[in-house]
């Protein structure tokens, strides 16, 4: 057992560090406070920060080096990802290409797509957003009912997408449509779409916090061309499914990291209103501290794991669901003990200067429904890890 | 025994549920929340001031209604259904502090507080922590109240402030100028609260052994408010979930059918029942036996905060991805939900009230 | 709206109260502490409160004069167990005959089975335990397989009942047994039988805290009289379910008054041991202060609407899953604020002196597994009141 | 990065696993418990000496096996899945109160202690509730410990006791008369504690600062050891639970298909996971870091503490009414895991030593 980084671990630690500490300007909390930004001009900055991060060789790292990788392992882009959540860094707007298409693209994506997509997707040149979900295909994504009708060579789209992150800003969509309607899985394939076309309607979904950071987009006759499929005709599920677990590892840090700090403000809060020698206080935050540090030796075992090159198990769901519910208990607990304070909008007078309470009591609630909601979690540990029979 | 309500007030829940159903749907609620400055609309809360929903509180020797904590609280119960912005409890419970109160100034203000020509507020908080301090740092001297408050309800258009200072409770009317007030928004994006800052002439309509009184008054029928707004909050959050529910569908069949979700949802119909017995016994108490009511009021709001919490936020879950959008709405009552935990005593407080009236 | 007791009520606990003062030697607790005493002597201690408390005309209240009764309301039956709860008087052993055949008897029985049975069940001359539940009929308690197979014009009984309460010292058991394999609920039938008979076996039970209070009963051709079935053959579901309604009310009083009984120590205990101002140890009691008197308005409101002759709608079930999931948080609070101390053995030296919360923190398990467990009535809630459709 | 046990450690497990198997499967584990007054196998014990099993703490030098809190991490985790009866754990916290300390008794006492020819105990508690007073009221004066002490493990069969005086720490060998001990029976059936009366010769091992020295090593081997205890616990409850969800059947189907319970066993297999990584990362640190240790310790005691109460809690409620029978094995777990949640330093305890180690 060891459960230490290498050394060649902590001198990429190291130089990360140092890298980050030169070039950026402020944590991304005070860009949200500061009133001469607006949601685009705020795109605009993570659009310069990827940009940044790009030129400097941290995008894609564990990709090849053609592509723009160094072959860097699943610790190191672990390693990243905790840094930049500890120092708060301006979220990057093609994180889902980066994490989901570009994978798709090296692994089952054709040489001429690679050379023409991968360069600006890592540039922010080209934003994307993902076309997977759809009003009815939710947890139940193999519903999904976007239809790729052949037109000569080309395909026509027809349907609805939503929860496109960054929709109202991108460029480009990666689309899982139906080629066969007859084939629940067999029947779908991976388009790479230009929103920029007729036929292509992209409406921003509003978020109970306010943002619009998520998109609806609507297919009517839109063009896919054949040669942005990738992979074959009926691949998209397998490909699909396949490119959502590259990611595995890539969060088992940077979520214990966030919550140390937002830990760290609410402890520091209770230290300004003078309630942190209190019992009742000390044993909600003893809690919260417990439960984050259980969430790291989780994340640092997850690792370990997958440095060792094993398929990781139950890890994936057990992590989803334990940050997710977590983060639920910290801001419910941060709303308690920091008192109205901890509700003040952003840029509010009074507001804690480091932590966007007000943004983040409403963003936890999202955490337990995208990306798998926890009932789907736990369906899935019921079923897969537990061997539980189905239903009926 | 009985749990029904009588029929004074049967006939009042009943007529409050028409009038709101009519005058403020939640589409018209939401216009409001969203686009007027000042969080609620003048014309229904004129007509509520007409229809002598400001007196409930009162008796009729008071100029009120007589129908007392417990048309209050059925009141109120219907008005968290429907998410009803504005500050109707907060004008109730400036009516709770005047009365009482003899100076002429005092019984002027509840006049026209009930009327509806007066939209007086009370100014009490002085630390954004909730933690305020043992005597307000606001001063009534020379005939001018002069201090901050902050987290005054729907406080920069209020006609007049009830303002709690070192000597007792001051009565200010707007200056001419207006108020010099900051508004606070809050996750809640319903509610408006102000820090005002005071500098302004005022008459101190009581001391501060009585303040200390009508405060606690005030606070107590708060607590009760709160605890009714929060059942409606719930029960109208936990019906729109369930009927959601029903009509989703995934994998095939209604998600409803789902037992983990239906397991759910059975706890959370515990909590919303629960949650009304809890009220209309505080509010009963709190007209028939106010020893009782030391204990059975913060007993309702401690619950209500727990259950409105857990109701409201399993309601967005059970929504799924739509849940987290502006345009359903469960967030409402959840972030409604929110403030009403979190203010007018905060479950924390109503805990250590209701040990103290158990004499732990 | 109107939740005081009238002076009849009033008037009816005054009396009882006085009765109970006059009459109760020492709290249970005292007795099940007197190392004098066996789970026998115990048994036959019951008994001996039972005799008194029916020669004081406090058993069966509700029921006609001519058996016993005295047209107690169930505001009555439920002050009077209020107040025998909040005194830690002896549980009666006869409790379910009591609560459940009486009725059976007084609305489906024969003249004579009420003459033969009813008197001596009242004094405890003969203790009854219920044979409803089988090993494979719990929860599903229609899936119950006992034969009642045909013997001239009699019946012989083959199968297994268990949680047979007081099986052990009981001499009579009123069972749910088939008369027809092939009638779900018609094929059942309400037999009374005798235990000291061939063919009957009962083997005591060991619960998790070493007492036996159940039972299981074995028939192997017991004998069953045509003259000793309740109703007609076929009638013995239809008659179980009603009866099982017609206690509604009476516990909505006592467990809260149990319930601040228990708290009161758990309080007393942390005055001792100093704790009392601690403020987490006063956020937990300040929890299970509100909860038990939110059960309490429950319970108020529940008799409010059994007093008003309306039917009680979801109260049983919520009132259920309330009482059985507070008593678990309820022991798991005083284990943890009361020390080491709430764990000893009630006989054991420094166990507290008026709470056994050694025997609690176990008996609490079983409160959510008997009489529907919490996921059956949550099942009852979801369906009946919700009307959420069914799985499948 | 590895989260694997080592060669020597996997092996140690693993062998321990078959010792247990054999020795002491879950029925031969009951009658110990029901039957035998000292409450532990004495031909077991002995062999586990043998096998240098109460060495594990210690350094070869030490004459222990050097497989450190790991390795005895690893043991527990498997004396935990079969609920092994006896003082184990208690025998290794006296093996790491004695070691480094210098007195010649001392060491005498170790050598036996880890040869298994003498069982010495440590007896620290003076309070039923858990809150200890500052200093001991145990004297040892005048060459005799004088005192009442109280919830010693398995003390009443002990050879000799490890005593916490207000002197420092007292080592008292058994008076031929045997202890003047009560038994004090719990909820745990597999449990021995006694209350002591003391009033014999010993010898002073440590005086107070290295006694309180070794008595913080001993609370964070005791943390440790009892969360890997835990750990077992829950992991074998959750195990025969989700057997029994896949066996039983109600209305036709395996209990096991209903969704409420699925999730309700998957929130469980998360606690269990969880702690599995907490408690083996906590005996790295012990072993690799003990700075990081004093976080870590606490750590996985207090979230093996809330998660043991939950997973064998929900292990019979899975069982339903065979839950709640002697026959069945539910109800070892859960009464196993009650004691290992409050002793061995409650989680209000390791809450309050996580937060000191952050600085909080």
């Amino acid at each position: 057992m060891d459960l230490r980084f290498t050394e060649e671990h902590e001198r990429f630690r190291a130089e990360l560090r140092g890298w980050l500490e030169r070039n950026l300007e402020r944590p991304w909390i005070e860009e949200l406070r500061d009133p001469a930004n607006d949601e685009d001009s705020l795109f605009e900055k993570r659009r310069a920060w990827q940009r940044k991060l790009n030129e400097a060789g941290y995008l894609g790292m564990d990709w090849p080096r053609e592509w723009g990788g160094r072959g860097a392992t699943a610790v190191e882009k672990a390693i990243f990802t905790e840094e930049t959540y500890r120092l708060d860094t301006p979220p990057i707007p093609n994180v889902l290409g980066i994490s989901l298409l570009g994978p798709a693209l090296i692994h089952h994506g054709s040489e001429e797509q690679r050379r023409r997509f991968i360069p600006k997707m890592l540039s922010g040149e080209e934003i994307w957003c993902q076309g997977f979900s759809e009003p009815d295909a939710g947890s139940d994504l193999a519903a999904l009912r976007t239809r790729a009708e052949p037109d000569g060579e080309h395909f026509r789209l027809h349907g609805q997408k939503v929860w496109t992150t960054f929709g109202p800003w991108a460029d480009w969509i990666f689309v899982l449509a139906r080629t066969d309607a007859t084939d629940r899985y067999g029947g779908i394939t991976f388009f790479l779409v230009p929103l920029h076309q007729k036929g292509v309607e992209v409406r921003g979904i509003r978020q109970i916090s306010g943002e619009s950071e998520f998109g609806e987009v609507f297919f009517d006759g839109a063009l896919a061309r054949r040669e942005h499929i990738v992979g074959r005709i009926g691949e998209g599920w397998r490909i699909a499914m396949t490119v959502l677990s590259y990611e595995r590892g890539a969060m088992s840090l940077a979520y214990p990291a966030q919550y140390d700090g937002y830990l760290a403000d609410v402890v520091e809060g209770c230290r300004e209103n003078g309630t942190v020698t209190r019992a009742d206080v000390r044993e909600r935050l003893g809690r919260l501290l417990v439960e984050n540090e259980v969430m790291r030796a989780n994340g640092l075992r997850n690792l370990a794991i997958i440095a060792s090159g094993r398929a990781p198990g139950p890890e994936a769901s057990i992590e989803k669901l334990y940050w997710s519910e977590y983060a639920k208990r910290l801001a419910d607990a941060a709303l308690d003990l920091l008192g109205p304070q901890a509700q003040l909008k952003v840029r509010a007078p009074h507001a804690r200067p480091e932590m966007d309470w007000a943004y983040e009591a409403l963003w936890c609630r999202a955490g337990t429904i995208y990306a798998g909601s926890s009932e789907i979690q736990r369906n899935i540990i019921a079923k897969r890890v537990l061997k539980l029979p189905v239903a009926g | 025994m009985k749990f029904d309500l009588d029929e004074d007030r049967a006939l009042l829940k009943s007529s409050t549920r028409e009038l709101l159903e009519k005058e403020s749907p939640l589409a018209e609620a939401r216009s409001v929340m969203e686009s007027s400055a000042e969080g609620f609309s003048k014309p229904l809360y004129a007509q509520l001031a007409e229809l002598g929903y400001l007196g409930l509180a009162l008796s009729e020797e008071e100029g009120g209604s007589g129908l007392g904590p417990i048309g209050l609280a059925a009141v109120l119960h219907e008005m968290g259904r429907v998410a009803l912005p504005g500050p109707y409890l907060d004008l109730v419970l400036a009516t709770e502090a005047l009365r009482e109160l003899a100076a002429p100034e005092a019984r002027q203000a509840l006049r026209g507080l009930v009327g509806g020509e007066q939209r007086i507020l009370l100014a009490r908080s002085e630390s954004v922590s909730g933690i305020e301090p043992a005597t307000a740092a606001t001063r009534f001297e020379g005939g001018r109240v002069r201090g901050r408050k902050c987290f005054v309800p729907f406080g920069a258009s209020a006609d007049a402030l009830l303002v709690t200072t070192a000597q007792g409770l001051v009565l200010a009317p707007r200056p001419s100028a207006g108020w010099n007030a900051q508004p606070l928004p809050i996750v809640d994006h319903a509610q408006r609260f102000a820090e005002i800052a005071l500098d302004t002439p005022g008459v101190l309509v009581a001391d501060t052994p009585l303040a200390a009184r009508r405060l606690e008054a005030v606070d107590r029928l708060g607590a009760l408010g709160a605890a009714a707004l929060l059942l409606g909050l719930m029960e109208r959050a936990l019906e729109i979930a369930v009927g959601y529910l029903m009509e989703r569908k995934a994998f095939g069949v209604p998600i409803g059918s789902f037992q983990a979700l239906q397991h759910r949802a059975a706890d959370c119909l515990l909590r919303v029942e629960s949650t009304r017995s809890a009220v209309y016994r505080a509010a009963w108490a709190l007209e028939k036996d106010p020893e009782a009511a030391r204990l059975l009021v913060p007993v309702a709001k401690a619950y209500a905060g727990d259950s409105g919490r857990i109701v409201t936020g399993e309601a967005i879950q059970f929504f799924g991805g739509v849940g987290y959008t502006w345009e359903y709405d469960p967030h409402i009552y959840f972030k409604r939900t929110k403030t009403l935990e979190q203010f007018y005593g905060s479950t924390r407080a109503q805990l250590e009230s209701a040990l103290h009236a158990a004499e732990i």
